[in-house]
């Protein structure tokens, strides 16, 4: 597997000069992986693929618009792709997409590889990646039923205990917009939480603050959000963010049949409507 | 000879300062810990073996956002903000986090002081607990620091077999020592746990040479320009001011802010000095590795490891400190 | 609870329809409870979900969203299109302790006015029966 | 720094008997930036409004809050004081204290004054933040068009040039004329239908400021109201009608024949052809479906697979003026235009979807259409009403009403309204044909509302001596050389089992089929059926949602000639007063993009419902939003939908919106 990355990597690399290929190396611990980005094809031998490959390498594309780029993606990432390309802030042309089957990561953090599958890998649905241009190992067959369990648990539990445990966990928010900054689908040129005017939110961190916060961050990823789960994993105090995420992923596809990413070029629940649907009103 | 207490009377104590004082201590929930301000009823559950807290203590003095004063609507009257009537104690701070709030000290306390970070620093007690588990990316002995080392603290215990050692370095922390629950029992204080050093000779001035070196774009490549390393940092300071209207009145809040951010340099009319990934990530390590050392004299790092640990994307200062070193000029 | 709780409702009423509806139950001089806002906007349409969550986070204890009723938006798809936003909105807040009853969405033609007079007095109800919000 | 002036009503004391005005002026006087606050006994008054001149200008306000009646009452009243006084009109707010809380409250003096109180902090907060806007003159260009040539399009046409303006009348088919001219008489005159339109088609043709562009079709329309750009495909005639005279020697020579559309399906046509006699343009087109020569030129082009067809040209050879042209391709044309008339009219029900009454499938079961190609003297019989089957002359002849109308069964629920009047009419005409005639009418109920109609329907009963059976029937079949229809007949109650000679169909109204695309294209509504949406069923019926597209005619739902004719002139009476002027002024309420903020997602271009939006390079090769201000209706759809927060509304931003919520809490 790692050698058909590198030698795909490198074959692309030598018809595309200037180009540059974004995939994992290993960290300076000697046992997690990091992002590497290389652009000459001798270097292609620090690229690896394991099961700490846990980054969604899409959000570097954009920073990459218009130039030439391959990327190793695994599916959940590759959703990504298509959001961004449905946005039209990339162009298909211009990438290169090396889809790798993916094997489901484990919880890896610096320094530490937890025996357990990253709490995103056990509700994956998709194991293939939806966009690629070489495919990296057998086509897998998706996982047919949906859990949603995490979400349904804390549907269960009453209001006045829902209200206390995001309260509880919005307030350790220390306001360092490492969920945005990672995720895929973050790419305003200026974030509506740093607007000086209007003052939607504002740098002041807060119970409040970070109330209005986290959920403009989550609603605006409605129907959009991929579901790779990186938000919560770069998350320095812990906050389930994706526990968040999740309910409206869960509702947008209850409610619009939309699940994000999947392809580049279905409108999402946002830009269109049925003129006959009812959506749960006021009882 | 050495005063030693045990764990039964390190607790009683704490609950009795936790009347007198406001306590804060290392409490970890969602497997997250971090800094908290406890009640005596939650003294007895505290873990004292843990590894540094996700997010530094420095906090306490220089908080996420303050309110620095408000005005009234008719804005006339000036409202300072409501201080804490009672003196903080945190308990349980390493010595590198200590060295962190030294290092913010020299910045914050230099002349014309900080008044806001003066006056709870003023009233701030720090108990040191010496680090027994220092995780493989701590490099504090590297930085002038070590995992038992009692500068910068009232109060340092280090842990036994037969109970927690108290020394008391300053006039504070002697005050402070609750010398009936204390006894003097022949128990030489350990060895410090090993900690792998960082070279770090001459890091400076390599830096100094290397500012136009495309090593910093390079790195800045992977680079999310996420604030996380600057907010777990202990010695990271930099913040941002803005005006709230609230009820019948304006508040000045000052917030933390990171460097990394984008946007973090902009100045009237729109020009960035900083607008480049690469310009942005290199900025952090120079007032780390060449700018602060310049004008303090130390690097501004105590070998905590946080932002390593914390950093999504394995931006690595040891890897950066040895990196630069063998940089070609 | 309360006997002197009186909860402050915010209204975004679409100017065609729910405005119309509202100025309809003055003219016929229809009483309801003085707890609602109203703020004008062209279309239910134009309501940024923040401006919502905006009005919770201050301290709103119901927001209201009108528009003309499906079918008849002024400028012809904005109702369904805040269907959807506020469909999305309601389940998310009470997922997150904010009871979904604090969100209202409701069609309001022009010459409804008794109706909007009906939607505001069962919403303070609603409100007064549930109590301060839990902060 | 904005100088707020706060101007509170009584209205009588239709404000003052529920709120304590004089406590809302004081906690006025307190709010931010006002520098005056001040009460009228009625602001709307010349004494009130003046008063509200003299402060702005004695305390130099650069804002004003009237706290009175709705907006919706007088906002254009008073922004014209206030414009009066040298101000920016849009530099109002308009607190509604009286629709909105005193007329309402009056119950609870306390609660009605704080809530006015708050309604004025709301509007004080806003007014700070409004913006002097300017209304907008965009240029007109008088110059209409007109799509469709039936009897809607071609009145419309007469009437928009007789106005002075040029127009440009678009058919698809080859001849102007549309429906009416495949009707024999019109109800409930029995005028000959033929006789009335062709006059008007000639004047048409020959109007000096009416362009005709036949057998043509819509392919894009851009721009708005006064600006219309539209591209328009000229499909191939293989006729150059530069040279061609209409001399008809093609057409009488043509070998090939194939069954005529004009007389659906019951003659035959040439394949170089004018659709019926009375044609305008009287100039042929080639139908390359049937053509034998066109048919050659493919078999080659594929490379000569299949049976060789004849290479025919008989047209080419023989025509005077050398106008055939084989090469002749379809051409995109372009126009501008300051407004547009659609008027694409209807076409027959398809009787085909009925298989319970062998439409389609027995030859003697028609549609009421094909009766009247039947009766018609230039038809395919020459007007002798016969059995297609046999060509007998049928003695009992059965209609049925509602075929494709008000059955839900087959998803057409409405009337089409013409139904059971020209059925009335057949009958009067079957029997004026040939005396021996019985007709049996199975109906649903009979609707004659028009002018002379119910007099018309009575005709039927008493001169023609139809017999009206209620019931609709549930199957049709033949039985022999007759056809059987059974039924109900609802008011006896009992079953009916009728042999008839010949079946007619009475097919209702549908829209053209395409109407749903040129709908797309035009960006105007169109219900399930297809038929185009007015902007007001009552109130505005010729207008759209789209300003500067009109509608008028069937294209909107069933319509008779004198509605359809009264609705293409209502339809030129809004093209005129649309050209009256050289210029339109635009609501400056409208969208607006920051273009710093764009991330160029374009989710408001997908959701603008007036495809006001598009996008654009900037000079830093960013793509971003761009708002055409002329065609945004301000609904402010896009600004709720933007994430990054790029895209505003003038009048209601959000900063504006925010500080009405925010001063709630502060």
């Amino acid at each position: 597997m790692i050698e058909t990355i590198r030698n795909k990597a490198k074959e692309w690399l030598e018809k595309n000069d200037g180009g540059c290929v974004i995939g994992y190396e290993r960290a300076s611990d000697g046992m997690t992986a990091r992002p590497v980005f290389i652009y000459k094809p001798y270097m292609v031998g620090s690229l690896i693929f394991d099961e700490t490959c846990v980054h969604n390498l899409s959000k570097y594309l954009l920073n990459r618009r218009g130039l030439k780029t391959a990327i190793v993606v695994k599916p959940c990432d590759s959703r990504g792709i298509n959001l961004l390309i449905n946005e039209h802030q990339l162009d298909r042309e211009s990438i290169y997409v090396i889809g790798v089957v993916c094997p489901g990561m484990k919880d890896a953090h610096f320094g530490r590889i937890e025996d357990r599958p990253l709490s995103k890998c056990r509700v994956c649905l998709h194991h293939t990646p939806a966009v690629y241009d070489v495919l990296v190992g057998e086509p897998q067959p998706e996982t047919a039923s949906r859990d949603y369990s995490d979400v349904a648990r804390i549907e269960g539990i009453s209001i006045h205990e829902r209200n206390a445990f995001w309260k509880e966990q919005f307030e350790r928010c220390i306001r360092c917009y490492g969920c945005r900054q990672v995720c895929a689908g973050c790419y305003c040129q200026e974030c509506f939480v740093d607007e000086l005017d209007p003052l939607w939110v504002g740098i002041r961190s807060g119970p409040e603050d970070n109330w209005i916060w986290n959920i403009g961050r989550a609603f605006h990823l409605s129907a959009r959000c991929i579901g790779c789960g990186e938000c919560e994993r770069v998350c320095p105090v812990g906050i389930p963010l994706m526990l968040a995420n999740r309910k409206l992923e869960k509702e947008s596809a209850d409610l619009f049949d939309f699940e994000p990413g999947m392809d580049a070029g279905t409108a999402p629940p946002f830009a269109t409507f049925l003129k006959e649907e009812t959506l749960e009103k006021v009882e | 000879m050495n005063r030693i207490i045990v764990d039964n009377n390190l607790r009683s104590w704490l609950k009795e300062l936790a009347e007198k004082y406001t306590l804060v201590a290392p409490v970890t929930s969602d497997g997250v810990t971090l800094f908290k301000h406890v009640k005596g009823s939650q003294v007895d559950s505290l873990d004292l073996q843990y590894s540094n807290t996700a997010v530094s203590p420095k906090g306490c003095f220089f908080p996420l956002s303050e309110t620095m004063f408000s005005i009234g609507s008719d804005g006339v009257n000036v409202i300072a903000p409501v201080s804490t009537d009672r003196e903080v104690v945190i308990f349980g701070i390493h010595p590198c986090d200590a060295a962190g709030i030294a290092l913010i000290d020299r910045v914050f306390l230099a002349e014309p002081t900080d008044t806001h970070y003066k006056e709870k620093r003023d009233r701030t007690i720090l108990i040191g607990l010496a680090c027994n588990a220092p995780s493989p990316e701590c490099f504090c002995p590297s930085v002038g620091g070590g995992p038992a080392n009692p500068m910068y603290l009232d109060i340092l215990l280090t842990q036994t077999s037969a109970g927690y050692i108290v020394q008391a370095t300053t006039g504070k922390g002697k005050e402070l020592t609750p010398a009936a629950r204390m006894e003097e029992k022949d128990i030489p204080l350990p060895p410090p746990p090993h900690v792998t050093p960082v070279p770090l000779e001459g890091v400076s001035e390599m830096m100094r040479r290397n500012f136009d070196s495309p090593y910093w774009d390079r790195v800045a490549d992977r680079c999310l320009h996420c604030n996380i390393c600057s907010y777990v940092c202990p010695c990271c300071y930099c913040f941002d001011i803005r005006d709230y209207m609230g009820k019948d009145k304006i508040d000045r809040v000052r917030s933390w802010e990171s460097c990394q951010s984008a946007g973090f340099t902009m100045i009237a009319g729109g020009h960035d000095p900083r607008p480049t990934k690469g310009a942005r990530l290199r900025q952090r390590w120079y007032h780390k590795l060449l700018y602060f050392p310049e004008l303090f004299g130390d690097i501004k790092c105590t070998g905590c490891g946080r932002c390593v640990r914390s950093c999504p994307v394995n931006i690595d200062i040891r890897e950066i400190i040895t990196d630069v070193q063998k940089l070609n000029v | 609870m309360e006997l002197t709780y009186e909860p402050r409702i915010v209204g975004f009423l679409c100017n065609w329809c729910s405005y119309a509806g509202a100025d309809l139950a003055g003219t016929s001089r229809t009483n309801y409870p003085a707890n609602i806002r109203i703020i004008r906007v062209p279309c239910s349409g134009r309501v940024d979900p923040l401006f919502i969550v905006k009005a919770f986070q201050l301290g709103a204890d119901g927001v209201l969203v009108a528009g003309c009723h499906p079918g008849d938006c002024h400028y012809s798809d904005g109702n369904y299109h805040t269907r959807r936003r506020v469909g999305l909105l309601r389940p998310f807040l009470d997922y997150l302790g904010l009871d979904k009853a604090r969100l209202r969405l409701e069609w309001v033609s022009a010459s409804e006015g008794k109706r909007f007079s009906e939607v505001v007095s069962s919403f303070t109800d609603t409100l007064i029966k549930m109590g301060p919000r839990s902060s | 720094m904005a100088r707020v002036g706060v101007f509170i009503c009584h209205c009588g004391t239709n404000i003052s008997g529920a709120v304590d005005v004089a406590r809302v002026v004081e906690a006025a006087q307190k709010m931010p930036m006002v520098v005056i606050a001040s009460d009228n006994k009625y602001t709307c008054s010349e004494p009130g409004q003046a008063s509200i001149r003299q402060a702005i200008v004695s305390n130099k306000l650069n804002r004003v809050v009237i706290a009175a009646c709705s907006p919706r009452m007088h906002e254009p009243t008073f922004r014209k004081a206030v414009s009066a006084a040298g101000l920016n009109p849009y530099l109002l707010e308009i607190a509604n204290i009286r629709e909105q809380c005193s007329w309402v409250h009056s119950h609870d003096r306390e609660k009605a004054t704080a809530k006015a109180i708050e309604l004025v902090k709301m509007a004080v907060a806003k007014v700070i933040r409004h913006e002097p806007l300017y209304p907008r003159e965009v240029p007109v260009t008088k110059r209409a068009l007109v799509i469709g040539g039936g009897i809607t399009g071609i009145q419309a046409a007469l009437d928009i040039a007789n106005a002075g303006h040029e127009v440009v009348l678009l058919e698809q088919e080859p001849s102007i004329g549309g429906r009416m001219a495949q009707l024999d008489k019109t109800f409930p005159t029995l005028d000959c239908s033929a006789c009335i339109l062709t006059p008007k088609m000639v004047d048409v043709a020959n109007h000096p400021k009416i362009r005709l562009l036949t057998y043509a079709e819509i392919k894009e329309v851009r721009g708005f109201v006064g600006n219309f750009k539209v591209e328009i495909t000229q499909k191939a005639r293989k006729v150059d009608y530069s040279k061609c005279t209409g001399c008809g020697t093609c057409w009488q020579k043509c070998p090939e024949k194939t069954p005529s559309e004009f007389d659906l399906g019951l003659g035959k046509r040439p394949s170089i052809y004018i659709p019926f006699a009375q044609a305008v343009p009287t100039k042929p087109v080639i139908d390359t479906d049937s053509c034998r020569y066109i048919k050659y030129r493919q078999w080659l082009a594929a490379g000569e697979q299949g049976k060789k067809p004849p290479e025919c040209r008989i047209c080419e050879k023989i025509c005077p003026t050398g106008s055939i042209a084989w090469d002749q391709e379809p051409q995109t044309i372009t126009e501008e235009f300051g407004a547009i008339v659609v008027a694409t009219g209807f076409q027959v029900y398809d009787h085909r979807h009925y298989e319970e009454y062998g439409g389609g499938a027995y030859p003697d079961v028609i549609s009421g259409m094909q009766l009247e190609r039947l009766m018609n003297a230039s038809g395919p019989t020459g007007g002798e009403i016969v059995r297609p089957s046999d060509g007998t002359h049928p003695k009992t002849v059965a209609f049925v009403c509602c075929v494709g109308s008000r059955d839900q069964a087959k998803g057409r629920t409405y009337c089409s309204k013409v139904c059971c009047m020209y059925t009335a009419k057949h009958a009067i005409m079957l029997k004026e044909h040939d005396p021996d005639v019985q007709c049996y009418i199975f109906y649903i109920d009979v609707r004659t509302g028009g002018k002379d109609y119910e007099e018309f329907y009575l005709r039927t009963l008493d001169d023609a001596g139809a017999i009206y059976i209620k019931g609709r029937p549930s199957k049709i079949y033949r039985d022999g050389k007759k056809m059987i229809v059974l039924g109900e007949d609802a008011l006896m109650g009992r079953p009916i089992e009728l042999a008839a000679d010949l079946v007619v169909l009475a097919t209702g109204m549908e829209p053209r089929t395409g109407a749903d695309k040129l709908a797309q294209k035009l960006n105007i509504s169109y219900n399930t059926y297809h038929f185009l949406v007015e902007a007001h069923p009552k109130l505005r019926p010729v207008e759209t949602q789209t300003d500067g597209i009109f509608v008028a005619g069937a294209c909107v739902g069933p319509r008779d000639i004198p509605e359809s004719v009264a609705q293409g002139s209502a339809a030129a009476a809004k093209v005129a007063g649309l050209f009256s002027s050289d210029t339109l002024v635009t609501d400056p309420i409208t969208s607006v993009v920051n273009r710093e903020r764009c991330t160029g997602c374009l989710l408001c271009v997908a959701i603008c419902p007036y495809k006001a939006i598009d996008c654009e390079t900037t000079r830093d090769t960013r793509v971003v939003a761009v708002v055409n201000e002329s065609l945004c209706k301000g609904c402010g759809l896009c600004v709720g939908a933007c994430r990054p927060k790029a895209i505003d509304l003038r009048g209601f931003t959000s900063q504006q919106i925010l500080e009405e919520v925010n001063s709630l809490w502060s």
